[in-house]
């Protein structure tokens, strides 16, 4: 057989999530219950197809399936059907198909008025059954993995799918964040045991049991795993979430809740018994918590009123009895186990089915108003009977059989001190709280009164389609009972419990074994539970009013707002004062580098010279007044003198360059530091002086000021000892320049080392940097005529076209004074031609493209000044700012692909002159380093242009913000 | 056409002085530049010396220049003496000086030597070309510029009526 | 012909810029042009991929013909692709996203120009073979970057730029430190030479002072923790799909910087460096989720996520065995393509609540009419929070395993413990959106869901097929292990 | 001679760095805005003579390029600052 | 005769030099701002220009730039002092004992208070 | 005289750096210069040797280092731009926040 039939599933759960979704919602299945039997054929198909495959399975051998899924990882997606498996896989999808059917009866609509579309709860039921049957069927841990996180996600769907509902909502959080995280730790623990056996599936991992157990981790894996798979099946303390998650549909809660996904924990452990099991860890870990979660869930559920609460809880106290036997070492406690799983599926299906059935026909599950419906609901009567009877363990249910191995388990002789007296007593009592929980059920909705004896609750038995499929495993429950040993589902569990346990299992289903231990404590069980039952009344006001409530809730919820107020503490940190950011980073910064390279500077003392003399001295000169001028910004009381001294410094540190020597930079230093006072002068302008002054230093506290000189001095001191460092070890000889200073001439033709790195060695730094400043240009311009357009903020000034300037520097009518009228119209030619020349010549002399384009751009600027915005725009009629950048950029990029057309390469260079033999002025030469330096200009001085209109200007419309609007609000 | 030459002329001589290369070629590049920026330049508002009056602009233009220089020298030693004398002898005050030029530019290059010259400094202009001029000594000044006055009056006319 | 499959991904969206802008006064041909561009440009990317995957060498563009380390090169190793090539789907993506944005900031003339700068930016710093141009990439980055953020329609947009920005500064301020440091220690700039040159004298003064001023840096573009203090402003406030971009792509710059610092320029001196990121990533990841789980508006909710995610990236990188540094690169990946379209959704939930905005208080409920958007935020969020069958899960997975590899059990207990918080604001904001009941839920048109839903649809892809993402990180990081065959490439 | 050119230029570089540490001063200790202003233009100034003797020192005219450019522009921020200060407004 | 020149232009250096100092010094005696800049303007019109010519002298490749920047420096230096004089007449800054004063009152002057 | 120039720079970076942390934003911005200024110098005092002559082909003696000159250049136009924009900001949010004041400026936050 192969094993590619266990791919079937998937695929056709894929087209029955893919028909719940999209039949049409008219016609023949618009009746839900038509629907649910038609998605039911899907499980029910596989419930056979799996009992077919499983059927040619010799015993002790599996089905595998494996293609390559990461294959650079060693991982697969493989499934394996064994019979651990193949009992799994027979409880989710032979359930399923009833739950499938139950469902549809369960949204049926055709009473209400209005129509309700319920598929959506379809295509969850289906995709949890897709996870689930992945879970059990996967044959890797990986594989296994994606389904168990898809089995939760499934459940978050599903309890939150009546999401209105608060409870839902926290209900669905919470099951999700406590088996999400024993998810994370599922995984953890897998990637360990994947990494000591090698590999990931199961053949590999199961048959490297010794290694794992060897191994000095296994305690960490143990736990991770274990942690995974006590969360997912509800142990002790992290059982809360089970019963919040009965705000789902009841369909669900049957499902998922009772019978399958809970059961994904006890379906790991049970798998990696062989593996990891057999260990003293593993025995008491397993054995604690199983038995602690058996009794806590069977007291607990004796409180309950409602009825699903009620039958979560004898679910949390089964699954605690299943882990305690997965923790044995014996044969009969994986004999005990598969009976367990069985059973409780069967009995606790039909249980939450028929309360599900409950709730809907008479509105309540509260057994407190129900009560007395064994007359109107006979066959729901029987039904449920027959589950709590199982449920009780009372004869001759298939429960009992249950019960009966199970305490054959817990009294085996080979169990050791205290736990061979534990196991059985708490089974005992356990088993008693359930019996009489089943009493409870039983009497509580059928045969009792209702405590409102005047509103006593209506229902009849629904159609046969509903109650159908809680009957079957009913049904099942007594006849796997009575009927007379049936051979194959005794060798069909034998087989399941052999995998699980490692070893042949004997599994019989005889009811009658013979007057023995587990007989006596069955009825020691019976009889202490129908005292309880007996004495309910008593026994559950005591446990209400006296016994404190279990307080893993209260565990779970400190958890969650003790995360949420180390939340809010962390988000506190972000409090919106940006010098508060500064300072962390740059105390940040300083600790770092002090950290990874110790006090820079430490050579400071042996090093220390007074070389003053020649271009030194002259640099010390210029030293101070740089400092000197910086300081003065920074004490400068008023904006205005600290942009003054800010100028100075500047023109300082021009001076600096141009000592080093090195002109190139001096002179963009001197355009730069022109550039920057006039627009920060033009800020000044912007921002109220009021506003200023109330920000200024008067408001700072002494305490502030001098914690922010000390970390600028921090800061400062660890930039002067790097320099010194510096300084003071520079190699004397760099391994590129030499190559600029000698190629420079013969390969680019330029004089100007400087500048033939710019343009030509590191053009692409260039090419990007001109981009940089269009960007600010661009930004400036969008962020003051577009992002601020309509908030208010542009006190919109119409335009006064004939006044020259806004602001006169004349006087009395006179706009501006005649005589900088007259300097501006010298000026801007000049600049005009000094700008061109730049360009020309700047390879044989400083300057360049850039400072052309602020020069030109400034000259300009002084036409604004002096005329004002709107005469000049009507004087310099092509200044189109955006157009400049356009054409610069655009230029930019022919002009490096021209290297790659008439030269060797992608902006590499190339002499147009020379090519077309043009004879040119010495020092002038056609290349693309010309064109390059003409659309740096281009680009630079639509930019700074922007720049200057726009901080000038920000009030006012802008003319081509106006003409592009315009044209774009044509074009709509 | 008188724009351009105006403007395209004296451009290119700073062309010339600049790039400092007298080959053929430069010099055509230079005269396209010069005339190219030329055209960018607004063809109102600005006022140009037509061609034929160019050589009585030229003839006065030089004198004027030295008439300028003169009061440069003369302003700089009598500023220098003022600075240098331990009692500084000041007598400060804001004068009137017409310009006598009617038109901007004429106003504009009075007001500019003027001003180049030490010991007077413009502070303001109305529009009709008087000039309140600030002084180091007011009456050495009054008495000094209202001779130099009437001839740069006299040469400004020359050159831009 | 193979130098083009390199220079056409930079160069497209670089003329991009201008062309765009010149056709600012037709919008809708502008912004299909952007598309275009960048649809074509990525086409690129998967060519240049291709050449660097069957030649086994890295493709290297020699900027006008200049030998290295005299001229600027451009490198494609299978790092810089794998940047690229993410950057470039995500940005698509993003451009996609503008095409159905109701937001004002995309009528803008210069959004598309701006944008196309983005990526221009993104991709250069990924391909090219020198610090200094790194820098100025960067620059692009920063200016791009903080532009779109100031123009958004969220008033704050401007605060956020205004902060990004002087941080940014500080970060600018700090990468020139370091390249000056390694510049006066080694006198090169070219990545392969200065890698050289490092490991030949790895004791040069003011050697580790470079690599501490580059670290600084780095942190700061990844805006790790306790740098981090620009990114949820910065990421909140930016428009919706500026700040997909932004989450996604721009924090990685400094991620790429932290791998090309590890195993190419400091490869001898780096276990300080690699201590120092799983501390921080580890505080990261802490911080992280902490502040996503505590923050009040979806946007800045995934922003502090993103510091988190950032977190598991660096750790991995901080580990620094192959199969961590491949961890950490499918991490990168997988989160870029997740986090740009949780940060759609988000956005897109944003333009449909009566006031547009991504605060909690304002977006209760506002999902209840578009469940398409649930079904996106849940996948995605399952995909953030590592769930199978989506790629975080993969992420996750590698990282847990080379964690597990690496023995680091402390580093790898806590940001295991710390990854639940991304499952629980996760659930927390899904169920907000989409299940709390608001009166005052009013439908409004709102985003276009194409960006995200491909990006989801993608990211379900790598999750069920992700051969070849877990490969290809893995040739990544087995090229990483080898920086010699980097510096051949490159220099001989 | 070559060195008394050369003398005279340190020391008249020196006394020009002097004196533009003189006009930082009266920046900080100006007694308004128009005499700070002032003191600005008169260091730019300053180091325009600054340039324009180093291109003497160095023999090279390229200083002079930088002297044309601070020339040609730093009147524009002493304007700028001037019409700042009197009309609050600068275009 | 490059010996006279030499001599010149540092005779120029000098005088320049003298002059600047002679500027700087006026600045800082004269009593107010109108005043000043009757000192500043020296440094310019003075320092500048006679360092200029030196410089022409010293190295003749300088004589055209240097007779440019002479020409910028003659041609914005006024037009600088003019438009500071302005502006602090105009803020209202008071003339230091002035002889007197034709422009009181036809210009909008502030109240001599600093911005 | 090393120390002396790394003093300098230290002190421009340190003016920077309380200038960046002062309230006023438009103190903040001018700091930003100051930072700038500060970066730029000391890139090129760390051009790799010291050179005594400008980096022109035609000179004879020791040339001063260039790349560190074209780095410098190209930092300086960079930061210009960012200055700029700065700027604009500071004005947006001046009408925005009605403040100039750094710390009021937190409508972003946690
Ligand atoms: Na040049
Ligand atoms: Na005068």
């Amino acid at each position: 057989m192969s094993g590619y039939i266990l791919l079937l599933p998937f695929a056709v759960l894929t087209l029955g999530i893919f028909l719940a979704l999209t039949l049409p919602k008219r016609g023949v299945f618009a009746s839900m219950p038509r629907l649910g039997l038609l998605l039911s054929v899907f499980p029910l198909s596989f419930f056979i197809l799996i009992l077919y495959a499983s059927s040619t399975i010799p015993s002790g051998k599996a089905l595998t399936f494996s293609i390559p899924w990461i294959p650079s990882l060693g991982l697969y997606f493989s499934l394996y059907l064994d019979g651990l498996s193949t009992l799994f896989a027979l409880l989710v999808t032979g359930i399923g198909t009833l739950v499938t059917i139950y469902t549809g009866y369960y949204f049926d609509d055709s009473h209400s008025s209005e129509p309700k579309n319920e598929r959506r709860f379809f295509a969850y039921i289906l995709l949890f059954m897709t996870a689930m049957l992945g879970l059990v069927l996967a044959g890797d841990l990986i594989t296994l993995f994606l389904f168990w996180e898809g089995t939760s996600i499934s459940s978050f769907l599903l309890i939150s799918y009546k999401y209105k509902d608060e409870t839902a909502r926290k209900g669905a959080f919470k099951s999700l964040f406590i088996t999400g995280g024993g998810g994370i730790a599922l995984l953890a623990g897998f990637i360990f045991l994947i990494n000591l056996s090698g590999n990931a599936d199961f053949k590999t991992i199961l048959a490297s049991g010794d290694i794992l157990r060897a191994s000095p981790l296994y305690p960490v894996f143990f736990t991770l795993i274990a942690f995974g798979a006590f969360t997912k099946s509800a142990q002790f303390p992290a059982h809360i979430w089970l019963p919040e998650a009965m705000s789902a549909p009841t369909p669900a809660s049957a499902f998922l809740h009772s019978a399958t996904m809970v059961k994904a924990g006890i379906y790991l452990l049970a798998r990696l018994n062989p593996a990891i099991g057999n260990t003293d860890l593993w025995f008491w870990t397993l054995s604690i918590f199983g038995l602690t979660t058996m009794l806590v869930g069977a007291y607990l559920g004796f409180k309950q009123n409602d009825l699903k609460p009620l039958l979560a809880y004898s679910t949390i106290s089964q699954l605690g009895v299943l882990v305690a036997l997965i923790g044995q070492d014996t044969e009969i406690a994986f004999k005990a186990l598969v009976i367990g799983i069985l059973a409780h599926a069967l009995y606790k299906s039909a249980l939450f089915m028929s309360a599900g059935i409950i709730d809907h026909e008479t509105g309540t599950r509260d057994i407190r108003k129900l009560g007395g419906l064994r007359k109107q609901m006979p066959i729901l009567f029987g039904i449920m009977g027959v589950a709590a009877l199982s449920m009780a363990g009372l004869p001759p249910l298939f429960g009992f059989l249950a019960k009966e191995t199970l305490l054959a388990s817990a009294s085996h002789p080979s169990l050791p001190p205290i736990v061979d007296n534990l196991f059985p007593l708490t089974t005992v009592i356990a088993g008693a709280l359930l019996l009489a929980q089943a009493g409870l059920l039983v009497w509580g909705v059928f045969l009792g009164k209702p405590a409102d004896e005047k509103h006593p609750p209506h229902g009849h038995d629904p159609k046969p389609g509903f109650w159908i499929a809680p009957a079957i495993p009913a049904v099942l429950s007594l006849a796997v009972g009575l009927l007379p040993e049936p051979a194959f589902l005794a060798n069909f569990l034998a087989d399941a419990a052999k995998a699980a346990y490692g070893d042949k299992v004997k599994v019989s289903l005889a009811l009658w074994t013979g007057i023995n231990v587990p007989l006596i404590l069955s009825v020691v069980a019976i009889l202490l539970g129908s005292l309880i039952f007996w004495q309910r009344e008593r026994i559950r006001a005591w446990m209400m009013n006296f016994l404190p409530n279990v307080t893993a809730n209260a565990l779970f919820n400190g958890t969650v707002s003790g995360l949420d107020s180390l939340s809010r503490t962390a988000t506190r940190l972000q409090g919106g004062q940006l010098r508060t950011y500064l300072r962390v980073m740059i105390l940040s910064a300083v600790a770092l580098v002090v950290l990874f390279s110790g006090l820079p500077g430490g050579v400071f003392i042996q090093n220390f010279e007074w070389n003053v003399e020649g271009l030194n001295g002259l640099r010390l000169f210029s030293l101070v007044l740089l400092t000197a001028a910086a300081l003065v910004s920074v004490i400068a009381k008023r904006d205005l003198h600290a942009v003054i001294a800010l100028g100075i410094t500047g023109l300082g540190v021009a001076v600096w360059m141009a000592l080093e020597p090195s002109p190139d930079v001096a002179l963009v230093q001197i355009v730069v530091d022109i550039l920057a006072t006039v627009i920060l002068i033009l800020s000044l302008s912007l921002i109220p002086r009021r506003l200023r002054d109330r920000a200024n230093e008067l408001l700072h506290s002494r305490r502030d000021m001098a914690r922010d000189a000390m970390i600028a001095v921090l800061a400062g001191a660890v930039v002067a000892g790097l320099t010194f460092t510096a300084l003071n070890t520079r190699p004397r000889e760099s391994v590129v320049s030499p190559f600029y200073a000698e190629n420079a001439k013969p390969l680019t033709g330029a004089k100007d080392i400087v500048g033939a790195v710019v343009v030509d060695f590191r053009g692409t730094d260039t090419l990007i940097e001109i981009l940089v400043f269009a960007l600010a240009g661009l930004g400036i311009y969008t962020l003051l005529h577009y992002a601020t357009r309509k908030r208010g903020e542009r006190t919109y000034e119409p335009p006064d076209k004939t006044l020259k300037a806004h602001t006169p520097l004349g006087i009395q009518n006179l706009p501006t004074s005649p005589m900088l009228h007259t300097l501006a119209y010298i000026m801007l030619p000049l600049a005009f031609m000094i700008g061109i020349i730049h360009m020309m010549y700047g390879h044989d002399q400083p300057g360049d493209g850039f400072t052309a384009g602020v020069i030109i751009s400034l000259a300009i600027a002084q036409w604004y000044m002096l005329f004002g915005y709107y005469e000049t725009r009507r004087k310099l009629f092509w200044l189109n700012r955006n157009n400049m950048i356009v054409a610069g950029l655009t230029l930019a990029l022919l002009n490096a692909f021209g290297g790659f057309v008439f030269g060797k390469g992608f902006f590499a260079p190339v002499d147009y002159g020379k090519m077309l033999g043009l004879s040119l002025p010495t020092g002038f030469a056609l290349t693309n380093s010309f064109i390059f330096e003409v659309s740096i200009a281009l680009t630079v001085m639509g930019a700074a242009t922007l720049i200057l209109d726009n901080l000038g200007h920000p009030r006012e419309e802008d003319l081509e913000a106006e003409a592009d609007l315009a044209a774009i609000e044509e074009a709509q | 056409m008188i724009r351009i030459l105006n403007i395209s002329i004296p451009l290119f001589l700073v062309y010339l002085a600049l790039s400092g290369n007298a080959q053929p070629s430069n010099l055509i590049i230079g005269a396209l530049i010069s005339v190219g920026i030329a055209l960018l330049m607004p063809k109102r508002d600005m006022q140009f010396v037509p061609l034929k009056r160019l050589p009585q602009f030229l003839w006065a233009g030089i004198r004027y220049l030295f008439v300028v220089g003169w009061d440069v020298i003369r302003g700089g030693i009598s500023t220098a003496r003022i600075v240098l004398d331990p009692k500084l002898p000041l007598n400060p005050g804001i004068i009137t000086i017409p310009s006598g030029s009617k038109s901007e530019l004429g106003t504009a290059l009075s007001a500019h030597s003027i001003t180049l010259s030490p010991g007077e400094l413009v502070v303001a202009m109305d529009d009709e070309g008087t000039m309140y001029t600030h002084c180091l000594n007011v009456d050495e000044s009054e008495k000094f510029v209202a001779q130099a006055q009437s001839m740069r009056q006299n040469l400004l006319s020359k050159m831009f009526e | 012909m193979t130098a083009w499959f390199l220079l056409l991904p930079l160069l497209i969206p670089f003329g991009g810029v201008p062309l765009t802008l010149a056709l600012r006064k037709r919008r809708r041909v502008q912004s299909a042009l952007a598309l275009g561009l960048m649809l074509t440009s990525l086409a690129f990317t998967i060519g240049l991929l291709r050449t660097v995957l069957t030649t086994d060498l890295p493709v290297t563009v020699r900027m006008g013909s200049w030998l290295p380390p005299f001229g600027i090169t451009l490198t494609a190793d299978p790092l810089g692709v794998f940047m690229v090539l993410m950057s470039q789907i995500v940005l698509s993506a993003g451009l996609i996203y503008s095409l159905g944005s109701t937001e004002k900031v995309v009528q803008y003339p210069t959004f598309y120009p701006l944008f196309l700068a983005l990526a221009t930016g993104l991709t250069g710093a990924f391909l090219t073979g020198d610090l200094f141009n790194l820098f100025v990439f960067a620059e692009i980055i920063v200016i791009s970057g903080a532009v779109l953020t100031a123009i958004a329609d969220d008033t704050y947009g401007v605060e956020a730029a205004y902060k990004y920005f002087y941080i940014s500064t500080l970060a600018s301020v700090l990468f020139l430190l370091g390249i000056g440091s390694l510049y006066v220690a080694h006198g090169t700039l070219n990545l392969a030479d200065l890698a050289d040159r490092i490991a030949s004298n790895p004791s040069a003064p003011l050697t580790m002072a470079g690599m501490a001023f580059l670290t600084a840096t780095f942190l700061i573009k990844s805006a790790a923790f306790p740098f981090h203090f620009w990114q949820p402003d910065f990421h909140a406030a930016a428009p919706t799909p500026v700040s997909a971009m932004l989450s996604s792509l721009v924090v990685k710059v400094g991620v790429y910087g932290f791998l090309r610092m590890t195993t190419l320029l400091f490869v001898e001196g780096a276990e300080l460096l690699k201590t120092l990121l799983i501390i921080v990533g580890v505080a990261g990841v802490i911080y992280g989720g902490f502040g996503a789980a505590g923050t009040h508006n979806v946007k800045r909710m995934l922003a502090y996520s993103t510091l988190a995610q950032i977190g598991f990236i660096l750790v991995g990188i901080g580990w620094g065995t192959p199969l961590s540094l491949a961890a950490a690169l499918v991490f990168t990946f997988n989160h870029a393509l997740v986090k740009a379209a949780m940060l759609m959704l988000a956005g897109a939930m944003a333009s449909r609540a009566p006031v547009k905005s991504a605060a909690f208080d304002v977006v209760v409920g506002v999902g209840k009419n578009s469940p398409a958007a649930g079904i996106l935020f849940l996948l995605g969020g399952m995909a953030l929070a590592g769930i199978p069958p989506l790629n975080g899960f993969i992420s996750k997975l590698m990282i847990f395993w080379s964690g597990v590899e690496a023995a680091q059990y402390v580093p790898l207990l806590i940001i295991g413990i710390a990854s639940i918080l991304t499952l629980t604001y996760v659930i927390r904001s899904f169920v907000k959106i989409w299940f709390e009941p608001n009166p005052k839920a009013k439908e409004k048109a709102g985003d276009h869901l194409l960006a995200p839903a491909l990006l989801i649809a993608l990211s379900l892809l790598i999750g069920i097929w992700a051969e070849p993402l877990v490969s290809f990180s893995q040739i990544t990081a087995a090229w990483l292990g080898d920086p010699a065959f980097y510096i051949a490439a490159i220099l001989r | 001679m070559e060195s008394i050119i050369n003398i005279t230029t340190w020391i008249v570089l020196a006394a020009h760095l002097l004196m533009a540490l003189v006009a930082a001063w009266r920046v900080w200790r100006g007694e308004n805005s128009i005499a700070r202003l002032t003191a600005l233009d008169l260091a730019s100034t300053l180091t325009l003579a600054v340039l324009i003797l180093i291109s003497i020192l160095e023999q090279n005219s390229i200083f002079m390029d930088a002297a044309i450019a601070l020339a040609a522009l730093s009147y524009l921020s002493t304007v700028a600052l001037a019409k700042f200060i009197s009309d609050q407004k600068v275009f | 005769m490059g010996n006279i020149l030499d001599i010149i232009a540092v005779l120029f250096m000098v005088i320049g030099t003298l002059f600047s100092l002679i500027g700087v010094i006026g600045y800082i005696r004269m009593p107010d701002v109108y005043t000043r800049l009757h000192a500043t303007g020296k440094v310019s019109v003075f320092g500048i220009v006679f360092l200029l010519i030196a410089a022409i002298i010293l190295s003749p490749l300088s004589l055209w730039k240097g007779l440019v920047l002479i020409f910028f420096v003659l041609l914005a230096s006024p037009s600088v002092a003019h438009s500071i004089a302005s502006a602090a007449y105009r803020i209202g800054l008071p003339l230091a004992h002035p002889a007197r004063d034709d422009l009181r009152g036809k210009m909008e002057q502030g109240d001599g208070r600093d911005v | 005289m090393n120390l002396l120039t790394s003093l300098a720079i230290g002190v421009l970076f340190a003016a920077g750096i309380y200038q960046i942390l002062r309230r006023n934003l438009i103190r903040a911005a001018i700091g930003l210069v100051l930072l700038s200024n500060a970066v730029n110098l000391f890139l090129f005092n760390v051009g790799a040797y010291n050179g005594t002559e400008a980096a022109y082909t035609t000179a004879l003696s020791q040339i001063s280092d260039p790349l560190p000159q074209a780095l410098v250049l190209t930092a300086i136009v960079i930061s210009a731009g960012g200055f700029a924009f700065v700027l604009s900001l500071l004005y947006v949010i001046s009408t925005r926040y009605k403040t100039s004041d750094s710390d009021e400026v937190k409508g972003l936050k946690n």
